[in-house]
Formats: C-alpha cells, structure tokens, sequence
C-alpha cells in the first residue's frame, strides 16, 4: 500500500507570471521520477495536494490539459502560507504533489454535448484544462459546440493570455472575453460574465454548461442559464474547501455526507440544491 | 470466528500481563495524576481493574493527538516507519472497542487506507473488559452498544468477583490465552454468573433512542432548531477530543528552514478554522454551523456514508463538557422537535 | 523535547539580541567603532525600540535555539517614542517572573537599558550575559 | 427553590417584560447532579428556569462580547468583575448591559469531588447550610461545602459584585476563609527552577489542545487568538511540551493584569491542568509591583496600558 501522505517529487520546470498584479503565477511541473509520473493520471477537473516542504500543502485544480500527462501545470494565487512559498520559489527547485484528487469533470455527460464554459477571473483553472482536452483534435470530434465566456476585472488581470490568443484564431469555439472594466488599449468586449453570457445567448439544445468563478459571478449566471434552457443537472459547478487529507479522511471539507476532495470538487448544480449550502 | 471460553482467578491477571510483556508492548488503564488513561505498562500489577472509564479514549493508541507522518531535511524526506512491535490493549470497554469499527470505516476505507492507523489497529491484539457497573453517562445501548458488546474486541474478560470469565471473539484474541498456565477451564455457574452480570448492567443503562434521529435530521438542516442551541456552547475541542469516534485532524509542516516534519494533529470541527478558507470566507461561520456539523456527522452524514451513527455512548463529553451541553439532551431534542 | 545534554567542552552559548534602534542599537555600534572587545555569541536583532519586543520573540527565540536572550532598550526618559521603553518595562518584568516561575532558570533572559554612549557598558552587559548563560549551560527548558 | 432564586426570576421577568433587555443570561437546572448549565431566556414566561446555587460555576461574562443587543446578566462576584474588565477594554458598552448581581458563596469544584470519591458516581446531590452531600450507588457522604469549593473561591474577597445594576439578596461579605490567597504561589516560588519546571511540564503534559481554557476565559476575546495564527506561525498546535507550554504561558502572560482569578478556565480543563498557578502568579505581581486589582472599577487603566516613571526595574542591568 503507497502512503498516501507522501508527495511525489516534483521540479518547477517553468513559471509564467499570469496577471498584472503579479500574484497569480502558472507553475509548470515536471516529475523527478519517471514512475511517480506514470502513477498520476489525472482527469479534466481533478486536483493536486500541493507541497512545499517547510511550509505545507494546499489543493489545487490542475490547469494543464491531460492530454500533456508528461508535465503538470497549476496557476496559483499567492493567499495564504502555502501560496506564499510556492510564488517564493524559482524555477529549478524541488516541491511535491500527491494525487490527483477528486471526480473531475463528468466526461460521460460532457462527450456528445455542446459545452458551454463561463468562467471568472482566476477561476478559470480546471476549466482552462477542459478547453484545451476538448480543443485537441484526439479529441475534438467527440464533443459538439465549444463556447467559451470568460471574463476578469480589468485587461491586466485575465489569465491564460497565450491560450486566449491562439483559441482567437480557431474557427472551432465561440470564444467571449470580457473584463469588468477596460483601458485604453483594451478593444474587447466589456461587462461582467453574467451579461455577457446573456448576449452570447449561447443554446442550451444537448448542451452543458460549466462555470467556475467568484460566488458573485455564480450567482448571477445561474439564473441567466436557467433562462437559456439549461436544467440543474446540466450545469456543472467546481467546488473550493480548505482541505488537507484529499483522500476523505480528515473531515473538513465535507458537505452534508459529501466530501468535495473525493466526491467532489465537481458537482451539477442539481446535486448542490440538494446539499447543505455550506460552501 | 473463536469461541473459547476460560476463567482467570483476579491475582493471577498480573502475571498475565507479565507474560504478554514479554512479546508485546502493553497499554492498561493507570491512575496518573488522578486521571486514569490508557498507557504502556512496565508491569502486570500496574494495571488498574477498578476504574470506570478512562478520561481520554483509547482511541489515541490508534491516532495519536499528534504524530508525525514524516519528516525532511533540505528536500529529502524521511517517513516515519510504520508500527511494527505487537501490542496488547488491556481492559477496554466495549464501548471505545467499538469506536475502532466505526473509525476503521473512515481510516482503513476500501479507496485509500491511512496507512500509519492501519498498522497500529494490524498489530494490537484488544482485550475488552466488561463493565459491570456503568455510570450514569453511559447510554452505549442506545447507540447499537452495550457494556458487554463484544464489537472491536479480540477478548472479552468479566469481572466475576474473584475470578474473571474470559471469552475469545478472535482467533488472534485466543491465540493469547490459548497456551498461557494462568487460565482454567470455565464453569456453567460462570457462563450463567457473567449472563446476569450482563443483563443487569444493560438494564441500568439509560438515555434517548437514536432511531428515528437520522430521519428527523434529514430535514432539520434549516430548522430554527440549530439558532439557539449553540448559545451556550464555548467552541471549545473537549466533546470532540476526549470523543473516541471523532478523527478529524489537521495536517502542518513545523519546520525551521529547510528541516522539519509534517505533522497530523487533532483538530475540531468546533474550531472556526476548521473549515476557514485562505481568502477568508467560511462556509461554517459560526458556532450555530459548527454545532450542527457535529450533530449531524454522528447522526446524520456517517450513517448515509457508513450505515452506523457516529457514537458509542461512552458519555465523555457529557461528562466533560465545561457547560453541560449534554449530547443526550440535544438528540432527545432532536427526536421530539 | 530535545534531551538534555552534557555542554561539549567548544560549546559556545547563542544570544539573541533585541537592539533598540535609537540607543542600545547604537551603543553595541559605538563598542563597535571604539574597538572595545566583547563576545561574540551574541546575535543581534535591531528593533525601532524595546517596546516593539514581543514576548513571543523570547519565547520564540528559546523555542527555537537560543540559550539566552537579552533585550536592551533606552534609559527611561530617553525613549525616541517618549514613552516605549516604560510600558516594556511593564511588560518585561511580568515576562521574566513568569518564565522563572514555570522553571526557565534565572539568567536566561535578560534585559538592560544601553543608552547610544554608553559602549562600554554594551560590551560589560554581553559579558554578563554571555557569563551567566555559559554558567547555566546549553538552553533545556522549552526548546523545541 | 431558594428565596434568593424568586427574586431572580422576578427580577429577570421585570426586566424582560418592560422591555429593558432582550436577552437573560443566566444559570438553569444541568443535565447532571453538581452541574448548571448557562442558558439564554428571552421570553419572560421562561424565568421559571433561571437557579443561582453552588454549581453555577461558569463566568458568563465570556458570553457577553457575542451578545448583540441590550443583555441582562447574571452576575456573581467574579462575574461581575469580568464584566467590568470588558467595559473597561470596550469589548462591551455598560449602558448595553443590565448586571443582574448575586452574593456568592463560592462555586464547586467538581475535580475535589471526584477526587474524594475516587470513580464511585455521584447520582444525587443536595447543598444546604454550608453542607453537601454526595448519594451514589450503595454510599452516602456529606462533606463541608467549604472543603469542595474552587481554590480562588475559598480566599474570594470580592464575592458580591463590584459593579451591579440590581443585586438581589443579602451581601455575602468577606471571604470564605481567612488564608493567604497566594499560598499555593508562594510554595512554589519556594521550590527550586528544577523542581517548578518538573511539576509545570508534568501538568502540562495532559494538555490536549482542546483551548476549553480559553473559550471559557471572559479574557480570551482576540478575534483571532496568537496560537491560530498562520502568518507568522507562533508555535506548533501538537502534543510538543515545548509548544504546549508556550501556549499556555503566553496564554497567561495575555492575561496579567486583566485576569482575576474566576477559576473559569481551571473548570473548564477536562485534564485538571494547574492553570490557576500561572495566572495567580501574574495577578500575585501585578499586585505586588503595580498594586492593580482587576476588575474592580470602571476608571482605571489596566497596568500592561500604562507605566509610573518609578516603576520597579531592579531586573534590568
């Protein structure tokens, strides 16, 4: 039996600073051990214990598309003890990782259906990772329309630049990028994500939405959804909690009889109606 | 299954331990400071036979306050190797014993098993001592227990006056009796003498039904119920740590620069910082979200995971609580709301 | 705990040093210039004044390897905020009676007002307080 | 029911009814023989709960910086002098509380009964005329009252509260019994560093990091206490001796000056922890070198906020 506890050694290949505000960095990650990486295959929405030895460990959802199992990429905003180290450390240096956590995205509703993907600001982590699964052309047969919303407060502080760029050219998704509010150099559409979604009206004919963003932003798409068409069970929804096992042992991050490390972090919005709304 | 039964005259239990101190590490029941704890003997007669109940759960035998779980040195990591030695509990009660099956449920689960208690749980051999005389706090019957439930134990000894009656429920429970000089072969009059002992024990003890509990609860998670009831409460950890099916834990690093280790400690869903999240909201604000998680994970949330409440009776923390918010009350409350 | 341990014959005692920036600070400045000897165990740590002392440094500092601490300040009346080193005073004198009273052994922690001219007295305090120190020993109690 | 809890009850009632308050904290029958429990009466029809007797041993001044609104309170001695503590650092308004003050005959301290009985159940317990006694199962005891009471109870100058805005009953005047307060202080400064630093980490090693000491503590209000800070990380929240007794020394230490000696934190340790050495210790020398009583009036300032010019500095090289 493998102790869970243990990180696998990791090296920080490559980090990108994503925002103007400099306290979101993408970490690229590359496993020391050959076995250690085959071992973690991870799906579209899982998550990562991330470990800084000295420091301590904190979930979080793998941004890079599983279709790349050779490297891992996380985008983290530097918060609390752990953020904090991980933005202090440089590129070359040794950290750990244990998972991957948690049920990921559920492709079986996903594959065959239009995806409709709203996301905010630094949320766009997992999400990101679905888009890019989505958009290889292994892949890109097996699901129908992509539209992609996804806004942040201001032009400095969108994230995943490069990505943005490179969908902007693709004819394969509808892709929407908005900020809260723009600049002089900043041609793009203005407005929040709620809004946005709402003009971009996108059909929620055999389609499933999936948002992740601040609360304030989830509650104002819903009902937008809701009046497109989309059933709860058709929206999907990735949860944050302070954790610490990731393995449903530790007790903390339980909802109702749900633990969003292992029963989650992806919920419908159905099932959270249906849970206690501690979150 | 074993079903071996013996008797054991009371002055001989100290060479019995003697004995098992010879291959085992031993943790009885011991009077230190006025508080009687379960702890590592050095000899037989060390063992206390006339106690109630300890003040902490054995439980921490299993899943210590604190432990590490490995520790590091300028990146390299040294785990803490995994209980090898056997050991032997002494004078459980039922109740604790039982604790164990609920929290094998969550550490030894079929997804991941929490590798340091599973070791620990592999090479204890439990011998459960009947409780002749419950106290007051005691509701363990009411919870799917009983002071001479034999659920967790490998043996099970009775007091019979000057001799105990000592059955085997494990074959590794019997395998420690089985060549020891100091049993002998039971009589029908200890068989019928432990029988009535038991009844009479079961019948003195009280406290409200838990049936119906999880249904009533299943539709309480809004109830005004949950305003009021947690005025009192002081949010401290006494009920949960002192509670031998409680296990959440924390997990921290103490470490000064590059060397230290990661460390599980005890923690409390009572605590505000259970649930806290780095950017500052919590999903459980105040102490009305936290006393109602404790209720409804024992009564509510481990019986839809596990199919069992997550309580065995033992009445520490109706004992021990600084305020007198007695479990008890609040379930009958929940019962009659 | 770590267990106790015999001083190795080369055992040097570490002191953590708490410096107010406007006297003591400059007082172990003025040893400094003036060439006056003193040990060098002590480790210093400049702080705007022996007011901004935390008790948790000491206790931290004990915790964490430290056989003696020492926190100088200004001479009552000196003070560069008028008034920081009167309610350290306050605090310190409780500080120091309660840590002795669990068992930390007199001596261990320590505290001197150093005005910015007084060198001298600087390098005679560290004496004291790397002497004392060395006589109690490697520090045992509360160390992590 | 004593005349003393009629008079509670209808003063509680009165002030309920005429709307003056909102809220009664107060003290109800427990679930257990030797227990109360703090209970929280809004409706005037419900005062029928409220007791005052030897068991009513929480402070319920620690509840008063959650209570939002105007709140009577029933207040003992030390209670009260919390209370005064807590106006006196603005953590509460005196015009937002109603001080519903009782004379106070001490409170029990449960461990010295569970000492004297050694396991044996207590089933039933009465107290009356300075006497309790104890039923169980096949025993019977009685013991003097005086014999069972908390420690700081036993030497309590200041029974009826300092500071009150109706007090119900008669004064209950001078201390129990007339002994030195610090003596068990003074046997330990007595005793050698080694010999306190043995007995403190052997009372310190039963702690389990549960903080009933500090959530039972009217003190112990930071939003966020120095041990739960992540951002420095003070000390390790484990079973470490070090760590443990760092805690409860600066525990302490954050207290001087302002505790009293309630005993509400020595109550609340389910592993009868000698708590109360380390702060009467700390009241023992504010006492001593800034001649500073807590509690007692709504105009001083608590000695850690304030300085003499001549204060003792004979540590200081």
């Amino acid at each position: 039996m493998r102790n869970p506890y243990l990180p696998y050694p990791v090296v920080i290949r490559k980090i990108t600073d994503e925002n103007e505000a400099r306290d979101i960095k993408t970490f690229e990650l590359v496993f020391r051990d050959d076995a250690d990486r085959d071992s973690f295959t991870f799906r579209c929405g899982q998550f990562a214990e991330l470990s800084v030895l000295g420091a301590g460990e904190c979930p979080i959802g793998i941004a890079s598309s599983p279709m790349e199992q050779k490297y891992l990429q996380l985008t983290i905003k530097r918060t609390g003890v752990v953020t904090s180290a991980l933005h202090n450390c440089e590129e070359g240096a040794t950290i750990g990782v244990r998972g991957p956590y948690g049920n990921g995205f559920p492709m079986d509703m996903l594959e065959g259906s239009n995806v409709v993907i709203v996301a905010g600001g630094f949320a766009f982590t997992t999400l990101r990772s679905l888009t890019n699964y989505i958009l290889h052309p292994d892949n890109r047969g097996r699901f129908g329309e992509l539209t992609v919303i996804y806004g942040a407060r201001s032009p400095g502080e969108l994230i995943y630049k490069y990505d943005l760029e490179a969908w902007a050219g693709r004819d394969d998704l509808q892709l929407y990028v908005t900020v809260d509010a723009g600049d002089e150099a900043w041609t793009g559409l203005v407005g929040y994500v709620p809004t946005i979604l709402k003009e971009a009206a996108p059909s929620s004919d055999n389609a499933v939405a999936a948002v992740c963003g601040p609360p304030i932003m989830i509650k104002f798409s819903i009902p937008v959804l809701d009046e497109l068409g989309f059933p709860p069970g058709r929206i999907i929804n990735s949860l944050e909690m302070r954790m610490k096992c990731g393995i449903g042992k530790c007790g903390r991050c339980n909802i109702g009889d749900k633990y969003v490390c292992k029963d989650g972090p992806v919920f419908t919005f159905e099932e959270l109606q249906n849970m206690p709304g501690e979150y | 299954m074993a079903n071996g039964k013996w008797q054991i005259a009371s002055l001989k239990i100290a060479a019995f331990l003697d004995d098992l101190l010879k291959a085992h590490r031993v943790f009885a029941p011991v009077k230190r400071d006025g508080l009687v704890s379960f702890e590592p003997i050095g000899r037989g007669d060390e063992a206390l036979l006339g106690f109630r109940n300890s003040k902490r759960s054995p439980k921490e035998i299993f899943f210590p306050c604190s432990e590490t779980l490995f520790a590091y040195q300028e990146g390299e990591i040294t785990v803490v190797p995994l209980l090898e030695e056997r050991r032997v509990i002494f004078g459980m009660r039922p109740c604790d014993a039982r604790s164990l099956i609920l929290l094998d449920k969550v550490f030894d689960a079929p997804d991941y098993q929490d590798p340091y208690y599973v070791a620990r749980r592999e090479n204890t051999v439990i011998i459960g001592l009947g409780c002749n005389r419950p106290l007051s706090t005691c509701f363990c019957t009411t919870v799917g227990g009983g002071p001479f439930a034999v659920d967790g134990l490998d043996l099970l000894f009775t007091d019979l006056g000057d001799r105990y009656l000592v059955e085997a429920i494990t074959e590794r429970g019997e395998a420690l009796v089985a060549d020891s000089p100091h049993f002998r072969e039971e009589t029908t009059a200890d068989v019928n003498l432990k029988a009535e002992i038991a009844a009479r024990a079961e019948q003195a003890v009280s406290g409200p039904s838990v049936e119906g509990v999880k249904e009533q609860l299943d539709g309480m998670y809004d109830d005004p119920f949950w305003d009021e009831l947690h005025e009192k409460c002081l949010g401290c950890a006494v009920c949960t740590y002192l509670c031998p099916t409680c296990h959440c834990f924390d997990i921290v690093d103490e470490a000064v620069n590059a060397q230290g280790r990661r460390v599980r400690n005890w923690d409390s869903c009572q605590f505000p910082l259970f649930t806290l999240h780095a950017s500052g909201h919590n999903p459980r604000p105040s102490g009305k979200e936290r006393m109602r998680q404790r209720m409804m994970h024992k009564f509510r949330y481990f019986v839809e995971n596990f199919g069992e409440v997550a309580c065995v009776g033992c009445g520490r923390c109706v004992r021990e609580c600084p305020v007198n918010l007695d479990i008890r009350a609040v379930i009958e409350a929940i019962r009659t709301s | 705990m770590s267990a106790e341990v015999e001083p190795q014959a080369d055992w040097e005692p570490k002191i953590i040093a708490f410096l107010c920036n406007w006297c003591s600070y400059a007082g172990a400045d003025l040893a400094g210039i003036s060439r006056i000897q003193y040990p060098p165990n002590v480790r210093i740590v400049r702080v705007p004044c022996s007011g901004r002392v935390n008790p948790l440094y000491i206790i931290k500092s004990l915790q964490h390897g430290a056989d003696g601490v020492l926190v100088s300040g200004c001479h009552p009346g000196d003070c560069h905020y008028i008034s920081g080193n009167y309610y350290a005073r306050r605090r310190f004198a409780l500080l120091k009676s309660l840590l002795e009273f669990v068992g930390v052994e007199p001596g261990r922690v320590n505290f001197s007002w150093v005005s910015a001219a007084e060198g001298e007295k600087f390098s005679q305090v560290v004496k004291d307080v790397v002497e004392t120190v060395k006589a109690l020993g490697p520090a045992k109690r509360l160390v992590k | 029911m004593s005349e003393l809890e009629e008079l509670l009850r209808e003063t509680a009632r009165q002030l309920l009814a005429e709307g003056s308050i909102e809220l009664v904290i107060g003290y109800e029958r427990g679930t257990l023989p030797l227990r109360t429990t703090p209970c929280f009466i809004r409706d005037p029809d419900q005062v029928e709960r409220l007791v005052w007797n030897a068991s009513c041993e929480n402070n319920l001044a620690t509840y008063l910086h959650r209570a939002t609104g105007k709140v009577g309170i029933v207040a003992k001695g030390c209670d009260a002098r919390s209370i005064v503590g807590e106006i006196v650092e603005r953590q509460i308004a005196r015009e937002d509380v109603v001080i519903i003050g009782v004379p106070c005959q001490g409170v029990i301290d449960r461990t010295k009964i569970e000492a004297r009985l050694d396991g044996r159940d207590v089933l039933e317990a009465d107290v009356s005329e300075g006497l309790i006694t104890l039923r169980g199962e096949g025993f019977e005891e009685t013991l003097n009252l005086g014999e069972v009471l908390s420690e700081g109870c036993v030497t309590c100058h200041h029974r009826d509260p300092t500071l009150y805005d109706v007090f119900i009953g008669e004064p209950s005047g001078g201390a129990v019994e007339d002994r030195d307060e610090y003596a068990a202080v003074q046997a330990l400064e007595a005793q050698t560093a080694d010999e306190r630093w043995a007995y403190f980490a052997n009372e310190f090693s039963r702690c389990i990091r549960c903080y009933a000491c500090r959530e039972a503590c009217p003190c112990c209000y930071c939003a966020e206490c120095f041990v739960d800070q992540t951002q420095p990380c003070w000390f390790g929240k484990g079973d470490d001796l070090s760590d443990v007794m760092a805690f409860h020394i600066v525990r302490a230490y954050h207290v001087a000056g302002r505790c009293l000696d309630c005993g509400a934190c020595v109550r609340a340790c389910p592993m009868h922890i000698d708590l109360r050495a380390l702060v009467k210790k700390l009241e023992k020398d504010v006492r001593e070198l800034y001649s500073y009583e807590a509690g007692l009036h709504l105009e001083t300032v608590p000695p850690l906020a304030t300085f003499q010019p001549d204060d003792p500095q004979e540590f200081i090289k």
